[in-house]
């Protein structure tokens, strides 16, 4: 494998909700894409607008980013091979909670494919990817891309507790190496998930590490690679107004003081560009 | 039966295809949206505020939701006047009208813009950012006091020949009093208006939720009061007026032009709908087909009031 | 584990059981609510601005929705101060402080009423309303100007011995000015904010949505307004200050109690969900409980700011 | 007959929607009444709340008056007997759009029964009943409470056209004397609904009329029947914020100059006490 895939050019199209149900560590929101709504590259993600799309509503004003998930159909999971595109969200705040009472057969807008893609490793590079919380759900289709192509990968996912391990069942479907962590040993390594990545970064063999999860998760992974001497990729999840660059309201401070748009110019970013200790 | 309706204004002197422009800063440099929007569907668009030197602005967390409305405390970041001329104005589509917007923090320094962007090509007239409500030093005072006001238009005035508009501030007690002002400097045109000075707090961390403390409400929430104040400007002046401040529907835009606005902006709406501006200008017409408008121009001022 | 928060404040030297008061106009005369709140669950309530002689108010349409938020010109339609203190008081409850609320076209009005209600059992305390936006003669003047703010609120404190309230308009370049004139003149409090003025238009009829042209803007759009000058009054002046402006849960009471209000008011919340000032209420209690709050008052100015 | 009903005191409560389907001339939402929902009297409406329930939202921000066309349950006509209010609606701008939009399952807000009732016919009158346009909601329940008690009634329901006219059905069910008029002649008198109006008006028997429909309607039957000699009731449909007498919004002018509050000394008012020429 090589370079990123050229991400296809961002659309809004209005989805149909096929379903919207809780599972375990988040609720997995299945929407209807018509053909022309293009496939995510990994580490891409959407926007979507909760005040629904027929009488337009004006509270809550802003979508939302989420990570696309999956993209289904062209080989698909649903049982009839509509192609339908996945997220899966925990309910944090009021927005993700209004998604959380969207039904099947309800409407949403979305913006998307948006976002700078994870960048492929280089030949030779074992993929290490450490997600956490919601950051779980960015990693999946780099998962399934490197496996697809039979790259060397291995999977790290943490969590406060096994039920808050979102999307498990579908890392575990792909047959990749995986290791969990969580706070209260429900699952795996007792503890954080840099306990199980720890042994791997002194192996010796080349490796490029993904993360995206919690900022302190984040920095904290971002400083054993460069310690290490690994490529680091981080996928921010900052708040966001627009998701395309024109509203200036997702910037992060650069290492060299110059600063990025999350939306933009990532959400994938190089762990040495961002100045790790002003990320909000 | 019906013709297709005239669409075009012309505003502080400059012809537009339509009254839609792009509110400043919530546009980018007007390339953002080529996937979304053909920016010729648009009367034009006004560029995110230019210094003379780059701008960075205030650290995350920079915008917040409220309700019907957003924060935000961009504090003015920008690529600087000399790399918009350079690397941003040639991206723009030849024949849209780009009115470039204009700040500083110190009139001397918006003179100074003003003066290196008269003559580029492409740049039809000039918006004097007179309102931005949460840099420290800067816009708020000029923005609020008339004295000041009056002496920024004139030294802006002096330092170009194209046409002036001055966006006004809503965080005055009499705006009528604002635009009277600009009037009488010479600016060829108002906008009215820029974001409501606001505050959100996280209640969990007890904090503000802008890292700048204060912000500019913006969004449908304040339409109601910018349609107020426009009103107001254009009972106190002549020089023609651009609404701002809320639109997100042709009708919106109607009403603005109702109440004397002769073109509008569209800001945070295409924030949520990248496609919002020429959906508005869309509006505008079907509004005019169905209520047998034959020119735009019939609506400015046609507000009926006892 | 965690005892019930004390939710007592002292406002204006008014003991209040819990911070939350209503706010003027929107609670009636305090019994029309019954079916739906018992009024002893809140602070207390500031009945509908009384003037001298009952008055009439403007014709319909007098109300209109806005994104969030709605407007009104009722006009100060009210009983006038006779037949409040005669048919109106000894229907509230006892042992509920009631905050009666002044208005006058004129200075001397102002303090007639203001006397006729000092030493009336129930009455604890008084609230000039310098500030309704729509009404042609009367407020808008002493609510935007500090000369006359300040003669008005001498009047007032000359007339009367009990706690002295003044509600301040938001449609002023500074709200800090006008409280520390307040202050200066011997006033108990400060309520902020009033309704923000503001138009809405129906598209279809060519006429403002209200008879009067003019509103006033309330509801959840103004929160974040309110919020920013509430903060800003309590940097100015050391007397307390009522929050008021689009509170309808206990978080958003929280976030004015952190930007140093003392004690808020439930408004427009009030029609869309009759029992919102208790809910707030509660909603208050819940937040001390769920932070290991003991008192309230730990809460009044705590915002934590660079 | 004599006094009207005392209206029982209003509750707010949450409603199940158990449907909302389109029908001639409007939509029927039906909405399952808990058992301490207190029925309405005839002319009494509610306020319902368009934001949902779960999480607040608050675009679009005030409830809206309806009548309530009826409590079914006791002598229900649901299938499965349970409890239902009634609410018959037109689409005529956003909130009832986004109405239209609730789905079976929905939950809805409402504050009831509120305002003060037709008052009922005194014995030996004649009541007949004029409606108009949505205003034909409001009239339901007092026909059907003359109808039980026996007393002598007659209907008269005019709209646009006879795709026009809401709630036909049930009154043609209840068997009462009904008379039809449209704009286009597609049912009944041909025009408007004061010309099969008026030869009652001179029969010479005492009447009382109840109107409830569009401005000029009820200002013509009032207009009629104050030339007849006959007393005439009118329930007028204002802007309302709050329904229950706190805003003041909803303010009349009576011929003496005072105001009324349509919410609360209304929504029903002997029309000798309005000033005709200046309702909304
Ligand atoms: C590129 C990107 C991809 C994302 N992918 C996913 C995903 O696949 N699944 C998922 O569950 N979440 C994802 N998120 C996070 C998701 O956007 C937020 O959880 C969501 O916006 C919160 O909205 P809310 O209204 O529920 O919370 P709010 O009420 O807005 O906020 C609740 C809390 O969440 C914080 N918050 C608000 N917005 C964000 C944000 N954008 N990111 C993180 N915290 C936020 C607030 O500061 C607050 O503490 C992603 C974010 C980004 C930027
Ligand atoms: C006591 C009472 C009982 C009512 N019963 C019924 C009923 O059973 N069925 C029914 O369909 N309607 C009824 N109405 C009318 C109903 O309340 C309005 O149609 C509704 O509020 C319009 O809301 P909207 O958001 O769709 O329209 P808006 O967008 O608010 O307005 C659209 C148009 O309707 C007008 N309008 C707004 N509010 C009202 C109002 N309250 N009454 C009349 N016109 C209004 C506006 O001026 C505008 O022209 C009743 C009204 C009252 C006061
Ligand atoms: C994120 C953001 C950035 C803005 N930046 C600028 C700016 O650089 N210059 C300016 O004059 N106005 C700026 N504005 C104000 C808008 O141009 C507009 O006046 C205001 O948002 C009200 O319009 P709206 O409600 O349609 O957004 C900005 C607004 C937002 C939301
Ligand atoms: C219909 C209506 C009538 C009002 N009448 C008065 C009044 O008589 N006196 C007054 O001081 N404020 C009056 N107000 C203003 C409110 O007391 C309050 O300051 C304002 O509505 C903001 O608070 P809210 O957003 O919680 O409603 C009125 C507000 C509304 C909506
Ligand atoms: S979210 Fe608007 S620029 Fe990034
Ligand atoms: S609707 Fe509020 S008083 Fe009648």
């Amino acid at each position: 494998m090589s370079d990123a895939v050229t991400p296809a050019a961002p659309q809004r199209c209005v989805l149909r909700v096929r379903s919207n149900e809780p599972e375990r560590g988040c609720i997995r929101l299945v929407l209807e894409a018509p053909d022309s709504w293009p496939a995510a590259a990994p580490g891409q993600f959407v926007m979507i607008h909760l005040s629904g799309t027929g009488v337009a509503r004006h509270d809550p004003l802003l979508p939302r980013p989420m990570a696309a998930f999956r993209l289904t159909g062209e080989g698909s999971t649903e049982p009839d091979g509509t192609r339908c595109l996945e997220v899966l969200y925990k309910v944090v705040g009021r927005g993700t909670a209004l998604l959380a009472e969207c039904q099947p057969g309800d409407s949403l807008a979305l913006v998307g494919p948006l976002g700078v893609p994870f960048p492929m490793p280089q030949p030779g590079e074992e993929a290490v990817l450490v997600g956490g919380g919601t950051g779980i759900a960015s990693l999946f289709e780099l998962a399934r891309t490197l496996r697809d192509a039979g790259a060397p990968l291995r999977v790290l996912l943490g969590a406060r507790s096994q039920d808050d391990l979102m999307a498990l069942a579908d890392f575990e479907a792909l047959g990749v190496p995986l290791e969990l962590a969580t706070d209260d040993g429900s699952a795996g390594h007792h503890g954080l998930v840099t306990a199980p990545l720890e042994p791997w970064l002194g192996a010796g063999s080349p490796l490029r590490i993904y993360a995206c999860g919690p900022t302190p998760m984040m920095v904290a992974v971002a400083e054993l690679a460069e310690k290490a001497g690994h490529p680091c990729h981080l996928s921010l999840e900052n708040r966001m107004a627009c998701g395309f660059g024109i509203c200036l309201g997702c910037a992060v401070r650069s290492r060299g003081d110059a600063l990025h748009l999350v939306c933009r110019d990532g959400p994938v970013f190089d762990a040495k560009e961002l100045d790790l200790g002003a990320l909000p | 039966m019906s013709t297709t309706p005239d669409l075009s204004v012309e505003f502080a002197g400059i012809p537009l295809r339509n009254p839609v422009l792009t509110a400043s800063g919530t546009f980018g440099y007007g390339v953002e949206l080529e996937p979304f929007l053909d920016l010729r569907r648009l009367g034009g668009f006004v560029a995110k505020s230019l210094t003379l030197e780059p701008r960075h602005g205030n650290p995350p967390p920079r915008i917040a939701e409220t309700p019907a409305g957003m924060l935000n405390a961009i504090s003015l970041e920008n690529v600087g006047v000399e790399a918009f001329i350079e690397e941003k104005l040639p991206a723009v589509p030849d024949g849209v009208p780009v009115i470039a917007s204009v700040f500083g923090t110190e009139i001397e320094l918006y003179a100074e813009v003003c003066k290196r962007l008269t003559g580029v090509p492409k740049v039809a007239g000039l918006e004097i950012n007179a309102s931005c409500p949460h840099v420290k030093a800067g816009g708020i005072e000029f923005g609020q006091s008339p004295d000041a006001l009056g002496r920024l238009v004139r030294a802006c005035r002096q330092a170009t020949t194209l046409p002036l508009v001055v966006k006004l501030s809503p965080n005055v007690t009499s705006i009528a009093e604002m635009a009277r002002v600009c009037e009488g400097e010479g600016a060829s045109g108002i906008a009215a208006i820029n974001t409501v000075q606001a505050l959100e707090v996280d209640v969990e961390t007890r904090r503000p939720m802008l890292s700048n403390g204060l912000g500019g409400l913006s969004g449908p929430a304040i339409r109601p009061v910018a349609l107020r104040m426009v009103w107001q400007c254009a009972q106190a002046v002549s020089i023609p007026i651009c609404g701002v401040g809320g639109i997100s529907t042709g009708e919106d835009a109607v009403a603005f032009l109702l109440c004397g606005a002769t073109a509008i902006q569209v800001g945070t709406a295409s924030y949520l709908n990248p496609a919002a501006a020429g959906e508005v200008a869309d509006g505008i017409a079907a509004y005019c087909e169905r209520h047998g408008v034959a020119s735009v121009r019939e609506l400015i001022g046609a507000l009926e009031h006892s």
